[in-house]
This record gives C-alpha cells, structure tokens and sequence, in this order.
C-alpha cells in the first residue's frame, strides 16, 4: 500500500500542535522542506528535538512555531551562532517577532551529543534510561535535572544516565525510498534510525522514489523500514541548504548568508517572507534558486559504491 | 510419526500447522524462529493473513525466500529481503521497541498458565537433560505484543509443574499476572494461544489454558491423556475445521515438500 | 601496514591458554577454520562466548580446548542437541575424550540472546552494565547470578542489567577485508561488530582480500575498521559448513551427519582425527570436501546489491 | 586579525596551527571537530604524524578528503572513507570504547586546570552569551585519553573562574582530578596541552597550565596581559620553533588556500 503523499498533506496529518518534532540527520539529510512546510502551516507550541538545531530550527523558531528546543549544540557550523534562538533565550522579551504566536522565553533542555543519542537509543529500546560515561564532573547536570547518576550493580561504579526520547513525529530525509517507506541512506548516518524508531509517527522524504525491488536488492542498506513510516514524500532538492551525499552539497554560502539575515528581526520576517511564505512548496522554492546556483552544488563527478553479490538460493 | 485421524486426508502435524496459521488472522508482525512456526507462519501469508510480516530471529525483515529457509539463519532469506540488520537493532528496536504483535515459540515444557521451559529437565545444575536454553525465547515472550505457542502435547511435555521458568506466561494466573506486566512496564501482554497437535487452547480469564477446539477425529480422553492436570475445556467445545485441499496443497508442495516438519 | 598473515599465525599470536574466545556470526559466517586452528594447536582452557555455540564449540569442546561456554542457545540448529557438550554437562565424568587435555565438567554461564548482545555492546561501549527488558518472572537471573535488577533514576521501573564482555580475542569471518583488516559483511551481521569492538584483540577470516580502494567505495557498507584488527587471515570456504552471503549454501548435509557423529564419543574423536587433527589446515580440508561437494554449495545464481554514488566533492 | 609576529613570514594563527601539528607527533587516532583543529591535524598527517587516523565527530573514519572540509559534516570527508558509522556507533565503541588517542577541543574559556566552558557566559538561566554547548566536548573530555585545546588567548577567555563546565580538566588539581577519574572509571587522563596564538601550555605535576613554550616574537608581557591569572612559566622557558617554509606551504597552498581560519 502506497504511503505517497505530499508534503502539504504529510505534516497536516502527522504534525500537530504542541507535538515534540525531531527532523534529524547530522549535518547531512537534514529536511528544510518539510521545516519549511511546517512555518507554512503556522504550527506552533512544539518541542523541537535535534542534537544540532542548525540553521532548519532558527528559522521554525524565528517563525514563532517553538516553545521548546531540546540539543545538544546550539550553532551555525563552521559559522557562529544561532541568531533567532539566542534572541529568544538571551533578551526573551524582545525575542520574537511581531506577530509570532509564541512571543514567551524559548525553553531550553539541554544534553550532550551522546546525550542525545542516548536519549533516541532509549527511546527506540522502550528503555526507562541510557547510561553513559559523561557529565562527571561538569555542571550539565545541574543545569539538566534529567541528567541523573545512577549506579552500577556489579562493583561500586557510577554513570550518568539519560531519560528516554520519544517524539511524536520525527522527519528524515534519505536518498531513496519505496512507495511502502522502506528507506536507504548512505553517507553519514547520524542517529535517524533511532530517532525514527523512537518516534511515534515517521515521515519520510527522499529525493528519488524506488521500486521495491531497488530496496529488496540491498537489503543491509535499508535504513529504516517501511513498518513503522507513516508518509513517504518525494522532495527533490528537499535537504537545502543542507545536502544529501552523492546528489549535491552543502549550500555553504547560504549559511554564511543566514549569519547576517538572522542578526536582525526585520530581515529574518523578510527572508521567511519571500522563501517559506512567498513559496507555495519546495519545488517553487528550488525554481527560485536558480539553476545556476544548484548546478554549482552537484557533485564534481560520481563515485560509485560498487555492487557486491547476495546470491541466488532457491 | 503420528498417527493422521484420517489417514487418507492429513497427518497430525499438518492439522497442527493449519490450526496455527488460521490463528495469525489479523495479525500484522511476526517474530518467528525455524521449523513449524516457519511454516505455518507461511500457510498464513499464503491464506489468512496477506499481509503478515516476517522479522526473523537471524535479522532479516520483510524476507521473500526463493524456497523454505532450513534455519532462520538461511540465506535465501536474505537475498530480496527489505532489511538485513544487527542483532542490537532487531532485539532492541523492533522486539523490545513494541513492534512484534506476536511472537511464535516452541517448547519442551508448559504449565498450564502458558509459563513455558525450553532450558533443561531436572535441576538446573545437574539436568537429566540439557535442552537449548532460552535464546530469544525469555524477551519474546516479555516484548511480543503476544506469544503463540506451537508443539505436540505429551505427559512429559504439558506438565504441573515445568522445572525451569525460561518464558513467563500467566504466572500464577492472570490476575497477578497482569498486575506484574503493568507494573514492570512489559509490552507483552502473554500468551495467547497454544495449538498441538490435538487442538487449540485459548487463556481463559483466569488466565489458565482452555481447550476451545479438538482437532477432527481426537477425543477428550486423548487429550486428557496426553495432559499433565485436569484440562479445562469450552463448553461447547468446537471441532477444528479440517484442513482445506488449498491448504494441505500448499504445505505439501510449497512449503515442506520434502515433509521435513510435517511427517 | 600488511596484517596479512597465515591462520596458523594469527591462531598462534592471539589466542592463548585460558583466554576467552568469542567466534561470533549468527548462523552466517561462522569461522569454523579457526575453530579447527585452535583445536590443532591444543589451546586449553579457553571459555568460549558465543550466542549460538553451534558445531564449532561442540567440535571445540569434544578436543578439550573449553573448560567453560557462556551462551545463550545450546543447539545445533534445525537438527537437535549438541553432544559433546550435553555429555560434558549432563555427564560430566564421562564426557570427556580420552585423552583429552581438560576432562573437567565443563562450566556454563547462560543469559538470552538480548542478553549476550547487551554483554557486546557493553563491553564495546566500556560501560559497567547493559540494562534491558528481559528475565522479568523467570528462572534466568537464579541460574546466573550475574543477571541483575536495577532501578531506573527515573520513577519506580526496575530493568534487568547483564555485565559487560571482552573476550581476550574476538574471530570473525566475513566476505571481504583490505590489508589493514578494513572489513566489509553483508546479509545477516549478528553482532560481529560489538563482539569485535568488545575484544582485546581481533581476527578477522576473509573470502576475499581487497584493495583498499574497494573498501574504500562504499563506507557504509564497513563493519569492522582496520583500527582494531590484530590479524587478517585469507581463507577462502573458512565458514564451512556455515555460510558465506553471495559466496556459498549452509551445508546442511554435515549439520545433520554431526548428529549422528556427535552422539558417540569414539566416532567424535575419530572424525576430529580426519578433519581436523589430520589436516594441515582449511586449504587441504576443501580439497578433502571435494570439488563436486562445494559446487553444489555454490548460489545457482547471482543476486547483484547495484551501486549507489558517493559523489566526488573536490 | 591578529599581528603576525614576522609580518612577512607568518601570522599568529599559522604559529599556532603548526605549533599544535606538532604536538600531534606520536599521536595515533585524534577525534576531531572542524576549523583549526581540522587544519592542524591535517598538517600533522602532512609532516610530524603521517600515520594519523581521524575520527570525526560526525561518524566518518579514515577519511581522505579531495578538499579542505568546510565542516565536519562536509561530503568530501565521507566519499572515500574507510567507514562511515552512526552517531551511537561513534560515540559508544570508538570514543567510549577507548580507542582515541586525543581529544581536540576549542573553548570560549578555560581556567588553569584545564576546565573547559562552551555553554554560557554568565548566569545559566539568563546568560549574557548564550554560547553553542557541549555537543560532544563534554563526552571527548571524559573519555579520549588525551585531551589537546587549540584556542586564542585573552582576558576573557583564560578566566580565573569560568562561568560553567561543559568539559572536565584537572577540575581543582591533579591530585584529586587523578583520584576521582580513577574511582569513576574515565578512560581520559585530562588535558594534555593548550596551544594558543602566543604560546604552548603543557600541565605539571599539580595539574596547572605551564607555559613551556613562547612563539618567537612574543613577549612574556603579552601572555600575562591575555591572562586572568598569574601564569606558571617554565624555567628555561623555549621559544617555539618558527613555521618552516615547508609547513606555510602546506597551510597556505593545501590546507587554507582561502585563509578563511588563518588570516
């Protein structure tokens, strides 16, 4: 049964207000579009789960769609800081834009990257906790009560432990998918497959929709499987400005561009204005960058991964 | 070798196989190890239930074998399949992350709550017999949604009082029972449903095994005889329907050919 | 750096008297070559880690290499018991060959299969302890003390923990490897890769020895980085009678005639005398097999995975 | 900008991107994060440490990059790989497991142990500067057997007292940060080196900063002006050898042809 619907569709039915989100992927596959899609539907009150909010969470929290961020590091990579969300946590009052449904002091709950991955690993476990060797000795617990000491039963050694993390919905964007939502990615994998598996309801969007037997041929590939996705969006383009291996590159530019755009209110309300809201979806948003401009991000040339042989046994 | 009650039409164990498949109507995922399982896990996708998915014990999900996998650790269940994936994945996000409706167990001992031995028989130190030991049998039977449960019944087999717990059942009925799962934050929610080769139980509501259905040409005393303890039994108790021609066609020339399982 | 060696080395160099020994693969790509390595060169008291001991450790503990098994399921799978290691558990006395070097009762330390992977991962992951939702209400933590309650830092809840593992040597097999033990797998992994990262020190047994730049194709698709890697052995049919993705068929046929071996002391020592002790190492026990043998055991056909493109970024 | 201590020769960025390179000698695997770090590993790849593994935070391995990456998560660090692995499988089995050598960190301060803030300057709750975080830093601290800083010195960064601890150093000393690392088990021996853009800090044996090496043309004046306490100063105290001309090359041709981190 085909789960093939559009993106506009896909966040109405699975996105709701006041959900906790997380649209994973580190660095790599991280799905602007449906971010986007979400502005666009004036969704607000969510928790916003990432262990990088990066540049996809300043602007849903620019557009007032957030009342909670849980990370693990808060920055434009490579760049500097995240302008929108610092507003929002550094001056609160004066934070958010005019008209934004959520003027109030963003929340923060805040972990380290293993912390994060823990926390998905839980959550897709159905554990009540994760340890880890981390946080002793540091003020991370003190600022995050969830992040709790908890002692092993064999010898008398402590670790910390973190609580389970199960978003409501949680967004990846891949390579290639079947109609059916089993998903494969390549390149870096980040924590999508835990932070899929921990969600309650999965959206998948992909730049290229495969036939099943494209799955079927690789299975150790498969990262996320068709059982537990929910909607299946075709989105080429869907990850810009950050990239998806083997299709094209990280936008650099645009995230130099973003240090400037978010310092200031006024320009930050204008550049949602002209490419989340002046766009009715992302294929009219790519055709606004330019052919040129996305020429320039396509691979220099392939690099294929080779075939390997699984073998006929009947 | 049993004896088929009509000895022209179907054996014991294809009864058995039948019975169980027709059981997995409605069911969505399923956690299946080799042999009879296997194969009735199969005559249901061919029948029942179109749309069950497999996820082997071994890894593989969504498998579409070229021929009946030998073990779950077969590679044509690979080959076409739509995920291979570690052992860590599979025990910790699909079974124990909630995603396994039923898991399918076999055993060497039950009692008549559906507690389930596949460790050793006499004590545990120094056993009579050493049997496989629990494998994924013990989170199966915690993490499945819930727990079918196929084998040939026997005095040895449906005992009293089994000598090793490897899988909770109904513990000592369903009422504690519940209480613990409900308390411990298990997913499972037990035993479901017994089949041997003599008929199909159900849990009743205290959360003993109840023959509700004989198989065509067994009698109670059979059954009484091949138990352990004073089975209860439904009243009315049903006949279970005999194997169809499609059925008995499909186990015999797709899924056991070779009657390896079905002798 | 080549760590290109002979079995014979790589047996001799790593695994010692009294180490824990874990050949891991689950059902597929089980390294009986090295089991029979370790046999010829009369290690003993080794305790032996494996989910599955299956017919290497029944065949390793009939030589008298094992004086403990810690496991999780003790059979020979599709066909019945194990036994040579039944008689040395359920008679003890008499269940060592004559001659044999350790005619101890052998010494088991039994978990779940979640069990043994959590005791992996730990020990991969240096923590002291894996928690998991497992042995509620059974007979399981009696039986091994080692098997512990703990109680999460969050509310009431109380999981089962099991200690971490590192053998002293992790073996494992697998299709393809480059010189510095980069190595690649595909179809069913078990837990290789938490067995291997667990470890002291790691073999690893291919079908095939890569160029780099093989590996290097498809990052993704590498299990085992050559960081860890102690010793890379070429072996091809290494796995015999377990299986090799793509390469070759479980040999059905010896997992049953073992049955019939295995139920007899003498018969036992005798096959191990032939197939083991009487040659010289796994190329002379292929020839022994017979080519008419092997070719059956060959795929009937070929199941290719295709090739996904990396892109080149430069 | 900063004033090249040889105006024609190098600038203090490129003084201390080399004098970290070579730090680097002897190291084997070195978790690294992007920007000066990245450069100053790849250098050592280039000359002091050519058997150098690279692991970076963002899951690849055995990288070999046709470009400079611009981040850590650039494309170019994944094609050619010898693995590219999942966050979980980084942090547990690479870092946690133990199998890095050293731990490369910047930090926006630090104190004489070697305690690290990349969290907030000023009060948690109501920060003044709300700075990125840990992410892994906290993690790489604990756990990679060493840990190496790169980072520009002045009063506000070199504090007397930082205002949050995102990542452990010699905590109050190193007789006690010794005892506690050992009782809980951290696989880390701390801070090993602090290299900044006036000179090289290595710790003695009571856990502090020692200045042992000044970068030539800098005078001890400016490191006690950059400093928010009185620093230990190694008695001889060694000039750092200057760049060499094969070592600029690299930067400048190779590593940063657009000077984007060495201006």
């Amino acid at each position: 049964m085909s789960k093939v619907i559009s993106m506009r569709d896909a966040v109405a039915a699975n996105v709701h207000d006041g959900d906790v989100v997380a649209i994973e992927g580190f660095t790599h596959l991280i799905c602007f579009a449906a971010g986007h899609e979400i502005i666009r539907q004036r969704k607000h009150d969510l928790t916003l789960a990432r262990l990088t909010p990066d540049l996809i969470y300043d602007q849903m929290v620019a557009a007032g769609t957030a009342r909670k961020l849980v990370f693990s590091w808060l920055g434009n990579p490579g760049v500097g800081g995240l302008h929108a969300i610092r507003r929002r946590v550094e001056e609160p009052e004066g934070g958010a834009p005019a008209g934004a449904s959520d003027p109030r002091p963003l929340e923060l709950e805040e972990y380290s990257h293993f912390g994060m991955v823990g926390r998905y690993t839980a959550g897709a476990s159905n554990l009540p906790f994760f340890p880890l060797r981390s946080y002793f000795e540091t003020d991370l617990p003190k600022a995050n009560p969830l992040i709790r000491p908890i002692r092993s039963p064999y010898g008398e050694e402590t670790v910390y432990a973190v609580p389970p993390l199960k978003p409501d919905v949680t967004i990846v964007h891949a390579q290639r998918a079947d109609a059916a939502g089993n998903t494969q990615m390549w390149g870096l994998l980040g924590c999508q497959k835990e932070a899929a598996f921990a969600a309650e309801r999965v959206i998948v969007v992909v730049e290229e929709l495969v036939e099943e037997s494209v799955i079927r041929a690789d299975p150790n590939r498969t990262v996320i499987p068709g059982l537990i996705v929910d909607a299946v969006v075709l989105e080429p383009w869907g990850a810009h400005p950050s990239y998806v291996q083997g299709a094209y590159d990280r936008d650099n530019r645009f995230y130099r561009d973003w240090d400037a755009i978010s310092r200031d209110e006024s320009s930050t309300a204008a550049w949602l204005d002209e490419w989340v809201y002046g766009v009715n979806g992302r294929a009219e948003y790519v055709e606004k960058l330019g052919r040129e401009r996305l020429a320039d991000l396509r691979p220099s040339g392939r690099a294929p991964s080779g075939s390997v042989d699984y073998g006929v046994y009947e | 070798m049993s004896a088929p009650s009509d000895a022209a039409a179907f054996s014991k164990s294809e009864m058995m196989i039948v019975a169980a498949a027709r059981e997995l109507a409605g069911q969505r995922v399923c956690f299946v190890g080799v042999g009879l399982p296997n194969i009735a896990v199969n005559l249901a996708r061919l029948t029942v239930a179109p749309e069950l998915e497999l996820v082997y014990e071994s890894g593989a999900f969504g498998a579409k074998p070229a021929r009946l996998p030998l073990s779950i650790g077969d590679p044509t269940i690979v080959t076409g399949a739509t995920a291979a994936v570690s052992m860590f994945e599979l025990f910790s996000f699909y079974l124990q992350g909630g995603l396994v409706d039923v898991g399918f167990l076999g055993a060497a001992q039950i009692d008549r709550f559906g507690n389930i031995n596949s460790t050793v028989i006499g004590d545990y130190e120094h056993p009579k017999t050493r049997l496989p030991g629990s494998g994924g049998a013990c989170e199966i039977a915690i993490n499945a949604r819930r727990v079918f449960v196929i084998m040939r019944q026997s005095k040895r087999s449906f005992v009293d009082r089994i000598d090793f717990r490897t899988s909770p059942g109904n513990l000592g009925g369903a009422e504690a029972a519940a209480r613990i799962r409900r308390e411990e934050g298990w997913l499972g929610r037990g035993p479901s449903v017994v089949v041997t080769d003599l008929g199909i139980y159900h849990f009743d509501e205290s959360g003993e095994m109840r023959l509700d259905s004989i198989h065509p040409g067994v009698t109670l005393e059979q059954v009484r005889e091949t138990i352990g303890w004073e089975p209860r039994v439904a009243d009315p108790l049903a006949t279970t329907p005999a194997p169809t021609a499609k059925e008995l066609r499909l186990i015999r020339e797709e899924l056991d050919p070779e009657a390896a399982y079905t002798k």
